[in-house]
Formats: C-alpha cells, sequence, structure tokens
C-alpha cells in the first residue's frame, strides 16, 4: 500500500500540479482585464508603478520562473486584490472554516444518502422506495441558492432557532451543512439504490440469509459493500467539491470559507489568488481521487492483483 | 423422523403469470439418512428447498403447507424462530461455490459467520474452528489460505469451503443443492467420499438434490423423483433401481449412459418439460409417456404405496395394469 | 447442411433481449407517465411560438410582479412579462442545454473511463491524471475567457458544460469497467480474438448500464442550473430570451414577495427531473439482461 | 423502519432544544452595550486610507483616524477636527492649519503638522502607486511630484510650522477645499508605525493589522477575521472623547444583499449597507420607520460612442434620450424613490442645480429619427446597449430595450459582461451605448462635469468639445460662487445638447436602519461620522 501511495505521489501528482500551474498561469493572462482595472480610470504611472510593485513589468516567462520558484519556497505570493494580505494567509485562515462545513455536509450526505438508498432499494417499486427517492431528488431540482433561503425562512424567520447567517455558534453550521450536503443526497441515494438492486440479486445474498443472518446483517454486511463501489468513485471528486467549499452556501449564509474565493478570485482577475486556489484544490482532488482508489481496493480485493 | 413435509405447494406470483414451481409435495427424512431428490431441472427441486428454509423473497413467492422439524412448522414459525433453525440446526450447500461466496469478504469471515450470528461468542475460538473444519474438508494449509479471499480458490477447493462452512455449527440437517455439478468428475467423487465421512462422524443427515442418478445410486439411502413440481415415486435406492414403478423414472435411468450396452444412440424421452404456467391436470409425464392411456389424464396423481415404503403415482402401476 | 436459407428466416428470432427489455420497459406505469409527461412538455417547448398567449419579451411595467390570475395564467415576472410564455421559452433553451450537454458528458466520460478502466496500468494512470487536473480547472476563468475569444453561441455553452460534466461520469465508468474487467465473459470474448474495441463496446458498457444510465439522468437538471450561472457570466441566454436556470434563480431572489416566480419553473424542473429518472430505471431494468432472470 | 424511527426523533429532541434557548436578540443587547452592528457590504481590500478606494473600506477607516476637517452631517460644511481652526490668504491659495492641541495617536504620540506633511508625501509618492493621489493634485508641484517630475518632497506646497502649525500653498484656488480634505486620501498615518513595517512607499505592508494599526480617530481597531468581522472599540486617547457615545462598532463583511436584509429582520444588524429592490415595497408598507431612502450624489447613465454610426448624429442621440420613459423606470422597475435624470448633475449639489432639460417626447423622438434619416426604407443600424454583471442593469437594459422597439421601432442587443472584461471594452471604445454611473467623492459640481473635458480620464466617450472645456476650466479657477455656477450651467446645457451621455436617474442610497439608531442624519454623501452616532 505504501509503495502505492508513494508511486501515486512522485510519479503522477507533481507532473499534474506542473501542468495545472503551466496552463493556469498562461490562461489567465488571456482573460481581458487586468487585476488594476476600476472603474475610476487609474492615471499610467501610478498602473506602471503596480505592475512594477507585483513585478508584472517583467517578461511573462521570467515571472513564470519566479512563481515556480517561490512556490517551492512555500510563498504563493501577494493578494492582489487585498494588498495587505498573502495568498497562504487568506487561505490558511479560510480553509478551516470550509473544511469543517465540508465535513459536516459529507457525513450528512452520506448517511442521508445510503440510508435512503437502502431503504428504496429494499421494496423496490413501493411507497417507500418513490417516498424516499423523490425526496433525496429533491437536493438535485431545488439548487443551493433556493433551498438555502428556504430553510433560513423556515428555521430562522419563522421558528427562530439558529441565526440568520454567520459562523459563530455549532446551530450556524446547521442549515448550511444541509443545504451543501443536499444536492450529494440525491446522487447517493440513487447510486447506492441502483448499486444495491444489482447486488441484492446475486448467489452470496442467498448463501448469507441461508446462514441465518438477520435482514438487516445480510444488507448491510453483504449487500452494501458491493453495493457502494460506484458510490464511491462518485465520493473522491463529490468530498474535494465540498471539504473547499462553496461560493453559494458561503455567499448565502455569509460563512468565512474558501469557497468564496475561487470565483471572487477570477472576478477581480487576482491572478496569485487564482493559482494559489488552483494549486490547493488540485492538492485536495488528487488526495481525495487517491483514498478513493484505495478504498476500491479495500473494498473490492479483485483490483488489488495489479 | 427427523424432517416430516407435507403437501408443500409454492407459486411464484410474476406480472405475466402465477408459476406453480412445486404442487402438494410430501416427503420424510429420517435422522442419519441421505435422501436424494432427483429431476430434470426445472423440476421444482432447487424451490422446494428453499420454501422450507424461507429463503425466496415473500412478495412474488407463496408458500402453503407444513415441514415439521422436531415439532416446530418451519413454514408458520416467524423468521425469528426460523433465522435461529437457519444455518444453525439446518444449513444449506449451493451449486456453484464461485457465486455462492461473497467477493469482498475474507474466507474466514465468511465461515465464523453462523456461529456469530447464532450467539458464538469470542471471536478467537470461531476463528479456530473454522481452521479445523477447514483442515477436516482436507484444505491443504488451512492457517494461511483461510485469509484470503475467494477468487483466490479452485472450483473444489471453494466448495470443500463451502461444506465447511455449513457443517462448522454442526447442524442436524444438510441441504446440498446439486454440490458437485459444477465440478469435474474427479473432484466430485472426493467431495462426494468427502460428505460420506463427514455425515458418519456428525451423523448428519443430507437431503441430496441433483439430476445425476449415478451419484443417487452411488451416495442415497432413499430417493424421491421430481418432475414439474411433483413427487412422483419415491422408494429406497435399491427399490428405485430394481424395480421402478413409474414410467418416468424407467426413462430416466434409461437415459444413463453406461459403458456395458454400447448401443450406439442414446436413448432421449421424447418432447420437451411442460410450461410450470400452465395448470396440469392429470398426471403431468401423461404427454411423454410411452404407457399413456386416458385414464392418465383423469389421476390426480396422488401418491400411494405399492411396496414396502415404495410410493408411485402413476395409477396403472398401482392399479397393477403396468409392470416396469 | 442441408436447410435451404430461406428456412432460417422462418425459424422465429429469438426474443432479442432488446424486444424483450422494451416488452418490460412498457409494463412499467411510471415509466409511460414519465415519457408522456415529458414528450407534452417537450411538444409544448417547441410549439412555444404557436400557441404562448403573449410574445416573451412584451413588457408592460404597470403590470409587474402580478400574481397568477385570469389573463397571466402564472403571473408576470417584474417586468410585466407573462411567466407562462417565458417557461415555454426558457423550456427550449433548458432542454437543449441539458439534453446535448449532457449526451456529450455521456460519451466522452463512457469512452474515456472504459478505455481507462480497461487497459489499466501506465494508460489509465495517465488518463485519469488527466481527469485530476481537468478536476482542478478554474471554471470561472475559463467560462470568461471562452466567453471572449469565440462568438456568443449555444454551441459554445455546450462545449463549456460538456468540458466540466464528463468526468466524474469516467471516474464511475472505470470503476465499473475494472471489476467487470475479470468476469469469466469477458476472458471468453478475449478467447474468441475479438478486438478490444469490440470487446469494450460489445461486452463491457452494456453491463455497466446502471450507474451510467442513473447518473445521466440525474446530470440533466445539475447540467441546466449549470447553464445559469453561465448566462450570468454573459456565455449563456442573452436577455430578453431566458432559460428554466435564470428563471429559477432570477425567482429564488425574490421568494417571499412573489412566490410563484420561483414555484412555476422549479416546478417544470422537478417534474422534468422525476420523469427523467422514472424513465431511467425503467430503462435499466429493460437493458440489464441480469434483472431478466425474474 | 427503526432506523427512521430514530432519524424523526432525534430531528425532533433538536428542535425543541434549540427553540427554547430564547434569547433577545443580538441588536438588543448591543443597543444595551452601545455598539453598533454595521452591515459593510464586502471585505474591505485594506484599512491604509491611502491604497483603498472603496466605500465599505471608508466606512471602517473613517473610525479609526481622522483628518484635519470632518463634515457636518446635516449640511456637510467642513467642521475643524485635528485642525482647531485655519486661516485663509486672500488669494485663496495658502491656508494655515492650526492642529489641536491635546489631538493625540491611539499610542499616546501627540498628532503634529509633520506626521500630516508625512502623511501627504506617503500618498503623493509614486511607489505606492495610489490610486487617489489625483485628489491632493490641488497643491503646488503636487502633480509633478507623483508623476515623478521632481522628487524632492519639499519643493510640494506643504510645510509644517512648529509642531501645531501647517500650512498648505494651492497651485489653483480650490473654493471647496476644506470640505475636499475631509476625504480619506487626506487623513494622516503615524509615521513611526509605518516606519517600523518598511519605508514611507511600501505597499501591502502589515501596519494596518490589529496588533500594529495606529490611528488618531474616535476608535481603535481591536480585531479582523477575513470575510467575518471587523471590530472597532471606543479609543482611550481621542481628545473629544466625551462626545463619542458608542463603545464600539462590529462592521459585518456580508456580501448578498438578501442575506444581509434578513440578519436585518432577525436583529442580528442595525444598519445594512444596501436593501434588496423587490424588498423596497414591502418595507414602505410595512416598517416604514426601518426603511431609509436618502439622495445620492451619484448619476445613472448610458455612455454613447459618438464615433460609431449612427450615434455620430446628435439628432439620433437626442431621439434616444426623449424616447426614455424615466418616470416608469423609477416608479415601477426600481421603486427605490431614485428622482428620473432630466440633467446631468444631480440637484441641489453645494447650491447648483441645473433645471430640467430632458422629458420624455415620443412624437419629437420619432421627428429627430427621420429628420437623422432612418424611416421605413432605411431602417437603423443594428446597436449594441452593453452592461455588466448586475441584477438592476440587466432589468434596465431591457427596460429601456422595450421602450426604444415600441416607441422609435429600432431593435437594439444587449450584451451582458462581467465586470473586468466590460471595464476592457468600455475603455478600448469597442461598444455603441454602455451603461455607466459615477458618484462623486466631493461635495461640487466640478466632479461630475470635469469627466466629460476632452481625453479626460473617464472620458471614453471619444466627443471632445473646446468651449466645453474652456467654460469647466474657467469655472474651476473662480472662487466666486455665482459665476462659477453659471460657468457649469453654460457648459451643461452644451453637454445636455450634445448627449455624449444619456442621463437615466439619480441615485438614492435605499438602506435599512433600527429604530434604536439615533443621529444618523441623511446626507448626499452618505457621510456619517460616528461621533454624532447614538444608541437608545
Amino acid at each position: 500500500m505504501g509503495k502505492f501511495i508513494l508511486k501515486r505521489i512522485f510519479l503522477e501528482t507533481l507532473p499534474s500540479l506542473l501542468v495545472i500551474i503551466t496552463v493556469t498561469f498562461f490562461l489567465i493572462r488571456l482573460a481581458p482585464g487586468g487585476p488594476f482595472s476600476s472603474e475610476k480610470q487609474i492615471s499610467a504611472e501610478v498602473l506602471e508603478q503596480l505592475n512594477s510593485h507585483y513585478g508584472m513589468d517583467k517578461p511573462l516567462f521570467a515571472q513564470y520562473f519566479s512563481y515556480l520558484l517561490n512556490i517551492c519556497k512555500g510563498d504563493f505570493g501577494p493578494s492582489f486584490k487585498y494588498p495587505g494580505r498573502t495568498v497562504t494567509e487568506l487561505i490558511s485562515e479560510s480553509f478551516p472554516v470550509s473544511l469543517e462545513l465540508g465535513l459536516y455536509a459529507l457525513i450528512f450526505a452520506i448517511l442521508t444518502g445510503i440510508l435512503a438508498g437502502v431503504v428504496a432499494a429494499l421494496k423496490p417499486g413501493s411507497f417507500m422506495d418513490y417516498f424516499t427517492m423523490s425526496v433525496s431528488m429533491a437536493g438535485i431540482c431545488i439548487p443551493a441558492f433556493v433551498l438555502g433561503p428556504l430553510l433560513v425562512l423556515v428555521f430562522s424567520l419563522k421558528f427562530g432557532w439558529v441565526n440568520v447567517s454567520g459562523w459563530n455558534t455549532f446551530s450556524d453550521r446547521i442549515l448550511p451543512s444541509i443545504t451543501l450536503g443536499m444536492m450529494y443526497v440525491a446522487y447517493i441515494a440513487r447510486l447506492t439504490r441502483g448499486g444495491m438492486l444489482e447486488t441484492m440479486v446475486q448467489d452470496f445474498i442467498y448463501t448469507a440469509r441461508s446462514k441465518g443472518l438477520s435482514e438487516t446483517a445480510v444488507i448491510f454486511k453483504h449487500a452494501l459493500r458491493g453495493a457502494l463501489l460506484p458510490v464511491i468513485s462518485f465520493m473522491g471528486p463529490a468530498a474535494a467539491g465540498m471539504i473547499s467549499g462553496s461560493f453559494v452556501v458561503e455567499t448565502i449564509f455569509s460563512i468565512p470559507g474558501l469557497g468564496r474565493f475561487f470565483v471572487t478570485a477570477a472576478f477581480n482577475r487576482d491572478y496569485t489568488m487564482i493559482l494559489g486556489t488552483v494549486i490547493f484544490y488540485a492538492i485536495i482532488i488528487i488526495i481525495f481521487n487517491t483514498l478513493v482508489d484505495i478504498i476500491q481496493t479495500i473494498l473490492n480485493p479483485r483490483l488489488r492483483n495489479y | 423422523m427427523i424432517l416430516d413435509v407435507r403437501n408443500i405447494s409454492t407459486v411464484f406470483h410474476l406480472r405475466r403469470a402465477d408459476i406453480h414451481a412445486v404442487k402438494d409435495v410430501s416427503f420424510q427424512l429420517f435422522k442419519g439418512e441421505t435422501l436424494g431428490i432427483v429431476g430434470e431441472s426445472g423440476s421444482g427441486k432447487t424451490v422446494l428447498c428453499q420454501s422450507i428454509l424461507g429463503l425466496l423473497p415473500k412478495p412474488p413467492v407463496k408458500t402453503s403447507g407444513h415441514a415439521y422439524f422436531d415439532n416446530t412448522d418451519l413454514l408458520d414459525c416467524d423468521s425469528k424462530k426460523l433465522r435461529q433453525i437457519r444455518g444453525n440446526q439446518i444449513s444449506m450447500i449451493f451449486q456453484d461455490p464461485s457465486s455462492a461466496f461473497n467477493p469482498y469478504l475474507r474466507l474466514s469471515e465468511q465461515l465464523i459467520e453462523p456461529l456469530i450470528s447464532h450467539g458464538y461468542k469470542s471471536r478467537k475460538n470461531a476463528l479456530e474452528k473454522a481452521r479445523i473444519i477447514l483442515s477436516e474438508t482436507k484444505i491443504p494449509q488451512p492457517q494461511k489460505r483461510m485469509y484470503q479471499y475467494p477468487h483466490e480458490f479452485s472450483g473444489g477447493m471453494l466448495q470443500r469451503a463451502m461444506i465447511g462452512m455449513a457443517l462448522i455449527t454442526n447442524p442436524r440437517i444438510v441441504i446440498a443443492d446439486e454440490p458437485t455439478t459444477a465440478l469435474d468428475v474427479t473432484v466430485q467423487a472426493r467431495i462426494l467420499q468427502l460428505m460420506k465421512r463427514l455425515q458418519n462422524q456428525y451423523s448428519l443427515s443430507i437431503i441430496f438434490i441433483t439430476h445425476n442418478l449415478g451419484i443417487v445410486a452411488g451416495f442415497c439411502d432413499r430417493v424421491v423423483v421430481m418432475y414439474a413440481g411433483v413427487v412422483l415415486e419415491t422408494a429406497s435406492t435399491a427399490d428405485l433401481f430394481n424395480h421402478t414403478a413409474h414410467p418416468y423414472t424407467k426413462a430416466l435411468i434409461k437415459s444413463v449412459p453406461s459403458i456395458d450396452n454400447s448401443k450406439d444412440s442414446l436413448y432421449m424421452i421424447p418432447g420437451m418439460p411442460p410450461d410450470p404456467a400452465a395448470r396440469l391436470s392429470g398426471c403431468p409425464f401423461e404427454p411423454r409417456c410411452r404407457y399413456r392411456t386416458d385414464k392418465c389424464l383423469k389421476s390426480e396423481n396422488r401418491l400411494r404405496e405399492t411396496g414396502k415404503n415404495h410410493f408411485t403415482s402413476c395409477i396403472r402401476v398401482l392399479e397393477s395394469e403396468l409392470s416396469l | 447442411m442441408s436447410e435451404k436459407p430461406q428456412d432460417i428466416k422462418a425459424i422465429p428470432s429469438g426474443n432479442s433481449l432488446w424486444k424483450e427489455g422494451m416488452g418490460r420497459f412498457m409494463h412499467n406505469k411510471l415509466a409511460i407517465f414519465g415519457s408522456v409527461f415529458l414528450f407534452i412538455l417537450v411538444l409544448l417547448c417547441v410549439l412555444a411560438p404557436l400557441i404562448a398567449p403573449y410574445s416573451y419579451e412584451t413588457q408592460n411595467l404597470s403590470y409587474g410582479s402580478e400574481p397568477p390570475g385570469s389573463s397571466h395564467i402564472m403571473g408576470t415576472d417584474p417586468l410585466g412579462r407573462d411567466l407562462f410564455t417565458r417557461i415555454l421559452y426558457g423550456g427550449r433553451v433548458s432542454f437543449s442545454v441539458g439534453l446535448c450537454a449532457t449526451a456529450v458528458s455521456v460519451l466522452v466520460g463512457v469512452i474515456w473511463g472504459s478505455f481507462a478502466g480497461w487497459f489499466g496500468g501506465k494508460i489509465d494512470t495517465i488518463m485519469m491524471r488527466m481527469v485530476d487536473i481537468a478536476y482542478a480547472f478554474p471554471f470561472t476563468i475559463f467560462v470568461i475567457i471562452l466567453m471572449v475569444f469565440f462568438e456568443r453561441s449555444m454551441l459554445l455553452l455546450f462545449a463549456a458544460i460538456g468540458a466540466v460534466e464528463w468526468l466524474t461520469m469516467a471516474r464511475i465508468v472505470r470503476a465499473q469497467v475494472m471489476s467487470i474487467k475479470h468476469q469469466e465473459f469477458i476472458d471468453a470474448a478475449r478467447g474468441l480474438g475479438l478486438s478490444t474495441h469490440r470487446i469494450i463496446f460489445r461486452h463491457i458498457l452494456p453491463n455497466i448500464t446502471g450507474p451510467v444510465i442513473i447518473y445521466s439522468t440525474l446530470t440533466i437538471p445539475a447540467v441546466m442550473l449549470l447553464e445559469a450561472f453561465l448566462s450570468f457570466l454573459g456565455l449563456g441566454v442573452q436577455p430578453p430570451a431566458s432559460s428554466w436556470g435564470i428563471l429559477i434563480r432570477e425567482g429564488a431572489e425574490t421568494m417571499e414577495e412573489y412566490p410563484w416566480l420561483l414555484v412555476f419553473p422549479g416546478l417544470a424542473l422537478s417534474l422534468t427531473l422525476f420523469s427523467l429518472n422514472f424513465i431511467g430505471d425503467a430503462l435499466r431494468d429493460a437493458l440489464d439482461p441480469r434483472s431478466s432472470r425474474e | 423502519m427503526r432506523l427512521t424511527g430514530y432519524f424523526i426523533i432525534l430531528i425532533g429532541l433538536a428542535g425543541i432544544h434549540l427553540s427554547c434557548t430564547n434569547r433577545e436578540s443580538a441588536v438588543e443587547k448591543a443597543t444595551k452595550n452601545k455598539i453598533l452592528l454595521f452591515g459593510n457590504q464586502t471585505e474591505p481590500q485594506d484599512l491604509d486610507p491611502h491604497i483603498v478606494t472603496g466605500v465599505p473600506e471608508f466606512q471602517i477607516i473613517e473610525s479609526l483616524l481622522e483628518g484635519l476637517t470632518i463634515l457636518d452631517p446635516q449640511n456637510l460644511s467642513p467642521l475643524p477636527a485635528t485642525a482647531s481652526s485655519w486661516e485663509i490668504s486672500d488669494n485663496g491659495l495658502v491656508y494655515t492649519f492650526n492642529i489641536r492641541k491635546n489631538a493625540k495617536w491611539s499610542n499616546g504620540d501627540p498628532v503634529k503638522a509633520s506626521d500630516f506633511v508625512f502623511s501627504f508625501q506617503r500618498i503623493l509618492s509614486p511607489a505606492l502607486g495610489s490610486e487617489y493621489a489625483y485628489m491632493l493634485y490641488c497643491i503646488k508641484n503636487a502633480r509633478e511630484f507623483n508623476k515623478s517630475q521632481i522628487d524632492d518632497f519639499s519643493e510640494v506646497g506643504v510645510k509644517a510650522v512648529g509642531d501645531s502649525i501647517l500650512q498648505i500653498e494651492l497651485c489653483k484656488p480650490v473654493p471647496y477645499f476644506l470640505s475636499l480634505i475631509a476625504h480619506h486620501s487626506w487623513y494622516p498615518v503615524h509615521p513611526p508605525t509605518i516606519l517600523r513595517f518598511g519605508s514611507i512607499d511600501t505597499r501591502g505592508s502589515k501596519w494596518t493589522r490589529p496588533e500594529n494599526f495606529v490611528g488618531n480617530g474616535p476608535f481603535i481597531l481591536d480585531s479582523w477575521d477575513i470575510n467575518k468581522i471587523i471590530i472597532v472599540k471606543k479609543s482611550g486617547t481621542y481628545y473629544d472623547n466625551e462626545s463619542v457615545s458608542l463603545n464600539g462598532i462590529n462592521f459585518y463583511p456580508i456580501e448578498n444583499n438578501l442575506t444581509e436584509e434578513r440578519s436585518f429582520r432577525t436583529g442580528q444588524l442595525h444598519i445594512t449597507s444596501s436593501c434588496p429592490l423587490n424588498k423596497i415595497r414591502w418595507y414602505r408598507s410595512n416598517q416604514p420607520q426601518n426603511l431609509r431612502v436618502d439622495p445620492y450624489l451619484g448619476t445613472y447613465y448610458y455612455l454613447v460612442n459618438v464615433n460609431n454610426k449612427p450615434l455620430d448624429n446628435k439628432n439620433v442621440r437626442k431621439a434616444l434620450a426623449l424616447a426614455i420613459d424615466r418616470e416608469a423606470l423609477t416608479e415601477h422597475v426600481l421603486e427605490g424613490g431614485q428622482l428620473p435624470a432630466a440633467s446631468f448633475t444631480p440637484p441641489n449639489v453645494a447650491g447648483y442645480t441645473y433645471g430640467n432639460a430632458l422629458s420624455f417626447d415620443t412624437t419629437e423622438a420619432r421627428k429627430l429619427l427621420e429628420e437623422a434619416g432612418y424611416d421605413k426604407n432605411n431602417p437603423f443600424p443594428p446597436v449594441s446597449l452593453l452592461y455588466n454583471t448586475h441584477e438592476s442593469h440587466h432589468t434596465i437594459a431591457q427596460a429601456i430595450q422595450q421602450m426604444w422597439k415600441i416607441y422609435l421601432g429600432i431593435d437594439i442587443t444587449l450584451i451582458n459582461q462581467e465586470w473586468k472584461v466590460y471595464l476592457e471594452t468600455t475603455q478600448n471604445h469597442k461598444y455603441d451605448l454602455a451603461r455607466m454611473g459615477w458618484i462623486s467623492d466631493y461635495n461640487d459640481p466640478n466632479s461630475f462635469l470635469d469627466l466629460w473635458i476632452t481625453d479626460g480620464g473617464n472620458n471614453r466617450t471619444g466627443w471632445s468639445n473646446l468651449t466645453y472645456d474652456s467654460l469647466v476650466h474657467a469655472a474651476s479657477l473662480i472662487s466666486d460662487k455665482e459665476e462659477r455656477f453659471r460657468l457649469f450651467s453654460e457648459a451643461e446645457r452644451i453637454l445636455l445638447d450634445e448627449l455624449p451621455v444619456l442621463p437615466i436617474y439619480f441615485y438614492t442610497n435605499v438602506y435599512l436602519i433600527h429604530s434604536s439608531v439615533m443621529g444618523w442624519t441623511p446626507n448626499i454623501l452618505n457621510n456619517h461620522n460616528y461621533k454624532f452616532i447614538d444608541l437608545e
């Protein structure tokens, strides 16, 4: 297993990161409008000063290599939009919030999704099947920017149980994680149900029953393992998406997370911030995809022989 | 007598039609005996045993009748009680070992499961018992092989493990559903020999489902012949072969290829097995029977004794119009 | 062989999986309801210019945000435009975006995933790392650049969405292919000397229809809502035209005061999703050979 | 089914537990402790007065630092602040300020005249790259120093005479100078703190962190969590502490205006930065006392690219302007109390009002269009209207598109571009019509009219009119009010005759305010010094 991870990190991750950085670095220069273009016209001298301060006046390739050098030193450069802050600082201060929100959402999505999937698969075609499926599918067709305000209207404004926005007490975590997790519930429930239906007709289920196992043991010990394969490969990118924060949920509940920077950095043409967030997200995606591959080999021994 | 099955019938309520897989079957199983259930594929022999253990999914399937196993009727006791018996008192061996084991779990995990689920407390002892049972079923280095996965075993080896799994809780009855069909002949013999030895060692009674008369002759004490969900004849093995009491059994025996009679062409029973959905009256074998008369059409094919505990449902034999 | 050619035709062709599948599909009440509903909705949208009571752009400022009433069965938006008409016209955009972009993502994802899953080893690593790279890609910037360099066209919209959506499909397909790769019937096919291409498309793909269909029926609504974000950025639909995604996004802003602006487009999207999923389920049961044993 | 049963009971329990924790709303608690909860729209770029440009940044800096003068919330006239008094020379070129004796920095150092000289040098130093350096160009040689034509700051007309006298020499008379210097670009910074974290012109240094910040305003910076909250506490060293009644202010960077409104409704905010369009009608009927619609010194208009056919024809521009039903727009579409713009400068800008030049006259508009040669057989060529992605621009553009279609029979296409792309397109004149808005920094018509002088920085219309330039230039040299306003109105007449821009409406600042907030008097610069605010 160790060899597998080491191979994955050095032989695969670093080249991928290099490709991402290079492509992004040159691509964002194509987008019109620079970090300093603003409504009030800036004088040429000021623009020139700003460019020299941020090293933008040097030729593009020189900037590229100095940027790579800085990254190796762990310095992701100052943010254009927030001059007093460095990219590393912005990310390290806002990532823990997104991580916490993402984990709550992940747990919520997995528990509800798998439960709904299993319950629906037990009696395909029954009322229970359609009820759980339609509730879980609500997550897909009610987008976050509708579900969030809806939950707030009911639980904060009507019942007054939780605050409308902010990220202080534990109760501030409930609505945002449900909003963030709800969309993935639909995917997980549907995939689990599909997997369960396929596995429940296998022979080894009859063997398990013939051994006198209780129905729940048959489902959760035997059927679920096989059924979760498609779900797990879906969970890799989904979990990475949740952990790195969501622009919509964070703006609706005004949560100081990282998701916000992914989109605003692009709007502000905050080049260093864009690169910082892209690299950060690339690392998370690769970590989670590796995790998923490992879990898949654990779950499915047949994959182990390569 | 350890198991008394009385007029079980099982119907599959499917969308297209109701399929009567088992129609009013009764038989007895005595302690330490090996009862063979013989019939072509689709004759309902597997469904019969699965219905007894309640393994078939309830909604589409409906089973009626009784199956008394030391004075509890398996067919109408609550699922909790049935579960205590399944795997503990009565266990099953399936036909295709490669698909009967959960591909994602280690063998050891699946072996000790029957013990744990029936209240066996310590895992360590259970694993030890699993190792012993594996060595008894002649699997080399059981200690190492136990922790491997099903796809790392050959068919024969897996079937041995299956047998081990069935016996680990030393049940009183083992239902073997064509355990050797998926194996090649040499392994088949060794598996049957192993089952014989374990049967004597643990005084098991075995229900052996097969379509291979050769195995029945060599292995079973008594035989039940099934055709299209109905029992046509029940007899001890010797009586069955020497003085057969049903044309279908006669035809089955004739179609077994044997080295001594070197006739060139093989005997084939004409026609096709009946469509299970069709509601049949009279003797089900009538359309394909060489000795059929219109009487057979009206017979309510009830088993009646024609010799010392030798039963048949063929009216013509019963009225000794026919001797085979 | 003594039989003359035409005799072969006489023998009734086996009850091919496809025919049996369709038979079972027809039996599934919900699938029928789903496909009928979808058919009607698509028909309505296509015939929008003929049947729409108002033009989708005529405004009536004094009648802004009227609740559903006699004149406007679904009420009006803040600029006094008939919501029912805009939903019909919006449906045309959303359906084309939903179906085409999903088709692109399914096509590319399935092919990419199956090849990666089948070959394994080095090829699989390279292909999967490219997927990781594509995941990390800054989508917002990519869209802005697309918008600036190319004319604003629907094709561009499909390309942008397609370029993002196929990634997870590829991962799911790869996992499925790898778990099926070892089964006997694949070795048998290989034994027959079939080309890789043939094995994958004739033998492997039909066996992984389950997750593929499920995931693609879920991609369609997700893609429709992604289109709203792109239109917000200026890439998608230009006003005064609109799409369901945009209508829902605008409706969400005024959820409390004018709930019908959110409810009706939301309903259109959810009913489409439900019927798609019923059809998807029925399709999967129909196509899945194993479930024919029932 | 047991599992789902447990699930439901669990939720029920959580609900009961949360609902029984009844607590007074955040606003009531804050009012008791005299802490103002302020919705500040976005995360500030930085808290350095010489670098930032946005309103959210200004709202915070205004509590931490104080310039020579502050504006009277009622009539926006300059009041003595760090400068206790001042004398103006006869020719109006030399201003001498007396720095208040007891003015102190938050670390106890006295505020000296040299601090101001240092600060002006800092903002004017080219390396800092300050976008607001041009605000100080009225000082002698300031422009030259900022454009690094001269590098010895002593030549710039700013001198400290001893610790408490500051002398500023202007290059031309500026009648509104005393209200100009209330702008944050003129704020002093604490020289030792700046030099501790870099040189005088280091950009993005750490001096604005809570642990390092030193200011001379009524409040001190207590804590700053990115995208979460900025807390300022009452300063002990402020010279006028008695009249400051607030104990602290919490600034919440809530970007989504709907979330901000909801937070206000559940009592989490005293004041919001804006109010969503669609909520105005609700507040106007249900809670009128919480809704504030203050006039705001700004105009919303469409730029016209005068070089593109057919917009190079004056009659076409006039026709387009006359065919916009501004009343319907402001009344039905915006509903924010905005005033229809009949001229370019808003009414009553420091006493100057141009009056109504543009009316809604479709017959005249159609006549002008025909005169310009466009009718049935010579259809109007395609024209595009560009705007940046924002909720209200989107709605207004569609409304006007519809008006021009009905009243003039011309079809224009709408192009919606992301903010930076939009700026680039307008700067390169690659548009026909483009949405633009201008909010003035100081209370004087000059801020509106000097936009359109030939190749002025913000003049992206390509329009140039020499008489207009000379009039605006002349008006800026005269200190007599009547004469200046006469010249300005003459210039605006030319502007509204040529119409390189189509004014649409004058901004209003619509926001929500809790009844417990006292002293938040409305004014057109939205300038509310926290000294005058109290909570009941």
